[in-house]
């Protein structure tokens, strides 16, 4: 369904690319999402899926490369466009509109790295890839750790107690790999290239972490089962476990002295689209309400028409628009400044995923059983929602973090 | 896991319900919801469904006729056993706790019949039933009314335009009914009899409805399929169709003058096993909370050591003592008079499902990804929470009765409750 | 306290603008507010009430006339600068913000009349009045009906049951006007001229209804009391009434045709400021909780150094960024088309006005006991927040008005907002 | 307004109580705390104040004596008759219900120190007082600390960093005290006795802290002027100095080796006061609601016949009934071990607490503008319901303090 845009000035570009995005959301990605929905987590990435020729239906549009710069062949949209053609992926499905993300993540970290040879190893394969075949995923999850690897304005996360599952050592020109990661790396068992975060100095915790770029056929690399969950069951995730994998010194893209930084920014940003996610797969909800109360009939008249339904209408509507607010504030700020202001990144994601879940929550009151069933869209859309507010930080952790920045650095100047 | 019950003035047959209740809860119900939980709707009635051998050993505990009076072969709890006992079964799994009450439905309406035929045909037989094989169903919810049949407080429910999707007419010393009840019937698909509320009168809307049993192998009655939703997977539901189906005349539970005022008292009666039920769930949820954040290890401690760990896991405790003493104050008052003040067990109902649900919202957050897997219990409780506050009224309906009730009776007289 | 802008394109003239308003709020508003806040109502507006030297310099600054056109000599702000200036202006106090916009009223809807006489004999001298001496005021609501005036969705606006408090009648070339305002009227006894709406078509209920600029020391004219209220003591507010006060023919600035429409974007204007000056209210909450809790030691270390109370003051600011993002779309929107989409005033102005109470609820919390007391500013604010729940549309209503909005016109055509 | 209760089983003595509580609380506690509510703090305890012949008439009728055992003259109710007094009284005004059970803290501790001498001095006269003239207060905040006295879980309690603002040294056969009490003192300033917590041995922290009987008259003892804050302006709450001060061994009532268990039975017993009278505070709220909902004509139609009345005015009856609930289970169990179990006084306390704000919350919303004026009972009460969230032990560091005692015994046998 169309929404109207409070924004007055956008460009013709920018209709172009929402109205697009829309149709591919509601044509190829909302069937694909259902189906994926309702098989085991096995069979959403056995070869007869359907996820693979949406993958390449994605690619061949470009949706893999929405972050990556045009240089390399990305797509390279301002800030405002990333946001709405995010929302329009998220409201086909949050858990899709996350893969097509993660996918990029490896390359899109090779591609700030002013490695020339990397960025034609990777990068640009990657850009030119039209179907789907080669797949980044983002390794930071530890077994034993959860939140803690982003605690960054913690204690802890510098306290050399703190024992990565995953740790990295120099031998001549090659780092060698051993360890775990946890079942919640996105697009985990399904990769062709992983962003992995290692443990290189544990005198300095998790500040002594770095990050690298494994292609996933070396030796010594195996992956668990796909992850069995509630909600976002269109999204893979799954361990991986390196046993002394070893990949060439200049493949460790952020070393200890730049790994906080860096890991801010990573955060920062895929706030931002989670932000955005949350917007589409808010409004969806409000959508389904919406028309099921103008159709529903209830003591002799339509739903809509009792003032109680009136009201949650309204107070639905005015969450969608609330947080494409604060996410469009937020990523017209962090996308434009190097290093991001990570602090509103977390406000627009902490806020749009509380109010995305609350509108999925309102949904099923107003459809009532129905709601509960499996023949609507709503309670797909709660159980994607319960997650985002774990995923990526869950909101606790990072309003702790937030308030951490905040107590440092209130007011920026 | 056991708990301090917070009265101290349990009797020894107390205690003794409870662990009975809390083991059968924790060996059979569990294991056996969760299998539920996985299969799909179809295999969960299948003929090879853990279902079967789970009725079967409720069934010989008698857990199928908590609500039924003793002189019929019943239990004949207090009511505090009933909350008690309801309690611990809604820890094991809310959905199979809602099966084994409406098993009982039509015969518990039976029951208030006084009709000797009826008690032998139906009533004693059910409550003599040790396998599993008597079942009855709540055929209430209709497709095109939703919570509309409840809504006794409101002018449309006495409407002549509320056209019921379900009809009885007297023809000669038979019923015949006729329509359909929707996919929420619970316990439909596997019932042998179904308590049915049919429009009878329609000039009185849905005020001219009557109740009735009917037997399910009766010529003209056919059952859907079984419902597939994201919560309770383990409770039974789906359509029940009646085509010019033939019954005795005396197998009117309920005729329509009696009607609201039974619909009310059976409401209230049923608000109270959810509020219980959910009183249940909502420990449950806290166990796993409490358990995990012992165990879980984050910044060099276990999570429970953390400040705000501890005020979470307080909050969860304070929301399950809090429902336990509104559901207990409501069954110790409602199942003691007749009628009963319905407003008390909304009260009791709304109150405890929805701490229940913010329960495993807390318990998911605390457990952060691993609360979102099927590794854990979190997510089913958390998926069947969530079903609860619209089930056996939707919340917001049952608050507008209930404000209905207070704005004519408040402050009710002491003296009404027949102390 | 300066705050980041997140908007990275702020001009130099948007950023003179905020911060010689953040310096009239801190030096000027913060101390006339607090002296108020202490006084009774009528105190408050007595001759030697600390308000008139404020108005006075309040007005040669020109913050009386934000709002009003730059042809006319108004401030010509645009839709940001709107925004920016009233969120400093609601940070240094919300009451008196909204008594500095409502003395406009009058004299903005004068503009719209295109009436070169009203022009002349109204707007300008009130635009170019430096001394304090010319002030509208907003006399929209009745005694016998709070928000129902403004309930333009519903069926009963427009019925004939709905007697107005306030009526109007032509009599030959003059108005004359009989009837009573509510103690809700912003500015009421302290105004100068009034911004009043009539009944003028029963027939019509409160569609009927118009609107007139009254000069208040005309005959029959005479005020109520100031009001004593909990929160935004510092805004004047209260009863007027008239009794056959005769106006000519010309004093009619909104006819019944075009009532509703004109209210309808009356409040969403008004709604937009609401949000702004919430935005500031819940912002000065903020930084007295943020400020709060790195001096005050407990447990051996800074409040703000424990990670509950991290969360908390994260909590409280993603509240005010996100007031502040949805106060400007909402401003950048409807200040840019005519008529407005009322509904997203809605939106911005409930929004906004419920995270500032719960900022003002939380920095209370923070400050324990101190919170409660005089000495600190926490207590205000949450008086001055808790009003602005019921002000200018008790956000249910506005919820409810949406929400009719919403239904008609969801999705809205991108070509009608004129881009 | 009567209630209806939903304990079938009251006796005709607890029907009594609760009507005679009922008729004080409506002809003059309310009336009282109207007039105080208005005036500033200093007048409130001005020589013509409204407050001595409330307290006159309270004190003649045994309302001061509610928690004293009947050997001495108290009242000696069965916790249930506690909770349905202290609820009409709360009804009446949560501010002079709370003095009413500050004037008792001295002489109710000293009731359980079996010392004769004491009781015949200090817990008899003020049995038998029906004037007001004897007056105890409840001397433990202190300026620099505030819940940190009350932090008996956390790590700091026992920290030998933990510096007190009321220090005593033994003296040969006298406690000499130095310090001062904050200004939340309640019943402070108006006080004939304190019932003072002072620090003893600074090596344990707050743990190593006593508590002991001062008269107020004794040389060495000044008091603050009475605190202007926002609610419960007819609770008389100020500081005390203390200068050399010195008592009587024996004065001191509890040591450091029963202190922390003697305060977690005092905060228990508190802290289901303050649950009783926020339910009946809640009460309050409701019936102002609710008659003003079937009075008010909206729409041509009175308020409460609105869906949205209805179910607001349901909500709010329902906090109330569930108030009610959880306080008499708690009180039934903790007024009848020794040592209580506090986690559950807590329970009660932050729960009937929230209920209780929510529903003055409501209650404003339902009246609009009205609700706001000083003609309405509403904007006091939800004034003085904001400050239950902080008394007596804020709620978060009662949460705090509870989620300690479960992580140590959860399940209690």
């Amino acid at each position: 369904m169309k929404y109207f845009d409070i924004d007055l000035n956008l460009s013709e570009d920018d209709i172009a690319l929402r109205d697009a995005a829309r149709q591919f959301a509601e044509q190829e990605i909302r069937p694909t999402a259902k189906l994926l929905d309702e098989m085991t987590a096995e069979e959403g990435v056995a070869e007869n899926s359907p996820l693979w020729p949406l993958l390449k239906k994605a690619y061949a549009l470009g949706y893999h490369k929405i972050l990556l710069p045009e240089c390399y062949g990305g797509l390279e949209l301002t800030p405002l466009q990333v946001n709405i053609v995010m929302e329009e992926l998220g409201w086909g499905s949050f858990g899709l509109g996350v893969l097509l993300a993660v996918v990029s993540f490896p390359f899109y970290l090779v591609s700030m790295s002013n490695n020339d040879e990397l960025i034609e190893k990777f990068v640009k394969p990657f850009c030119n890839c039209t179907d789907g075949s080669i797949r980044g995923c983002w390794a930071i999850t530890e077994p034993e750790h959860g939140s803690d690897v982003l605690a960054i304005g913690d204690e802890c996360f510098t306290s050399p107690q703190m024992k990565g599952n995953v740790k990295a050592v120099l031998d001549g020109d090659e780092w060698v790999i051993n360890g775990q990661k946890s079942a919640w790396v996105s697009g985990g068992t399904i990769s062709t290239h992983a962003l992995l975060y290692v443990q290189i100095d544990q005198s300095k915790g998790f500040a002594g972490n770095g990050t690298c770029i494994v292609p996933m056929d070396l030796p010594g690399v195996s992956k668990g089962k796909p992850l069995e969950k509630m909600g976002q069951r269109d999204l893979n995730q799954g361990e991986i476990y390196f046993d002394d994998v070893r990949i060439p010194k200049e493949y460790m893209l952020v070393d200890p002295d730049l790994y906080v930084v860096m890991l801010d920014t990573s955060l920062a940003l895929a706030n931002l689209c989670m932000a955005s996610w949350a917007t589409g797969l808010s409004r969806a909800a409000f959508e389904e309400a919406f028309n099921y109360c103008k159709e529903r009939v209830q003591g002799g008249k339509p739903l809509i028409e009792h003032y109680t339904t009136k009201q949650r209408i309204f107070e639905m509507f005015a969450r969608v628009e609330t947080q494409r607010a604060i996410t469009r504030a937020a990523i017209e700020l962090n996308f434009n400044t190097a290093p991001p202001h990570p602090e509103f990144s977390f406000v627009a994601k902490t806020q749009s995923t509380e109010m995305g879940f609350q509108n999925t929550h309102d949904a099923i009151q107003l459809l009532g059983g129905n709601g509960l069933t499996k023949e609507y869209a709503v309670e797909k859309l709660f159980r994607d929602a319960r997650s985002t507010l774990i995923e990526d930080g869950n909101n606790e952790a990072l309003a702790r973090h937030g308030g951490d920045i905040l107590m440092k650095t209130y007011p920026r100047s | 896991m056991k708990y301090f019950d917070i009265n101290l003035d349990l009797s020894e047959d107390d205690i003794a319900l409870r662990d009975a209740a809390r083991q059968f809860a924790e060996q059979e119900m569990r294991p056996t919801a969760k299998l539920l939980d996985q299969m799909t709707a179809e295999e969960g009635v299948a003929e090879n469904s853990p279902l079967w051998p789970f009725l079967k050993k409720a069934y010989a505990l008698g857990y199928h006729k908590i609500l039924m009076p003793e002189s019929f072969g019943g239990f004949g709890l207090t009511p505090l056993q009933v909350n008690i006992v309801t309690e611990e079964l809604g820890w094991g799994s809310f959905g199979l706790s809602v099966l084994l009450a409406v098993v009982s439905f039509p015969f518990y309406l039976a029951c208030t019949s006084n009709n000797d035929e009826l008690i032998e045909k139906f009533v004693k037989p059910f409550c003599n039933c040790t396998d599993g094989s008597i079942r009855g169903c709540w055929a209430g919810t209709e497709p095109a009314h939703g919570s509309d049949i409840l809504a006794i407080g409101e002018e449309f429910f006495s409407s002549p335009q509320m056209k019921g999707d379900m009809r009885a007419r007297l023809d000669g010393e038979e019923w015949v009914l006729n329509g359909q009840k929707s996919a929420w019937v619970s316990g439909g698909t596997i019932s042998t009899h179904a308590l049915v509320y049919a429009q009878i009168d329609p000039s009185k809307g849905f005020a001219g409805s009557g109740a009735f049993i009917v037997p399910m192998d009766l010529p003209g009655v056919s059952k859907g399929k079984a419902l597939e939703k994201m919560g309770q997977r383990d409770l039974n539901q789906g359509e029940l169709y009646f085509d010019d189906v033939r019954l005795p005349k005396s197998y009117m539970l309920v005729s329509p003058d009696f009607h609201p005022p039974v619909l009310e008292a059976t409401l209230a009666m049923a608000n109270l096993c959810m509020a219980s039920w959910s009183t249940g769930l909502s420990r449950a949820a806290f166990e796993e909370a409490l358990n995990y954040t012992k165990e879980r290890v984050q910044g060099g401690k276990p999570l429970i050591e953390h400040y705000t760990t501890k005020q979470r896991i307080f909050e969860m405790f304070a929301r399950v003592e809090t429902q336990r003493a509104i559901a207990r104050a409501g069954v110790n008052l409602n199942f003691s008079i007749s009628p009963p003040h319905p407003e008390y067990s909304f009260v009791a109902k709304t109150r405890s499902t929805e701490m229940a649900f913010q329960n495993t919202h807390d318990a998911i957050q605390l457990l952060g990804g691993n609360g979102l897997t099927k590794e854990y219990a979190v997510e089913k409780l958390f998926r069947d929470a969530r079903t609860s506050l619209i089930e056996d009224g939707q919340n917001e309906v049952l608050a507008r009765h209930g404000g209905d009730l207070v704005t004519k009776t408040y402050p009710r007289s002491q003296i009404d409750s027949g102390a």
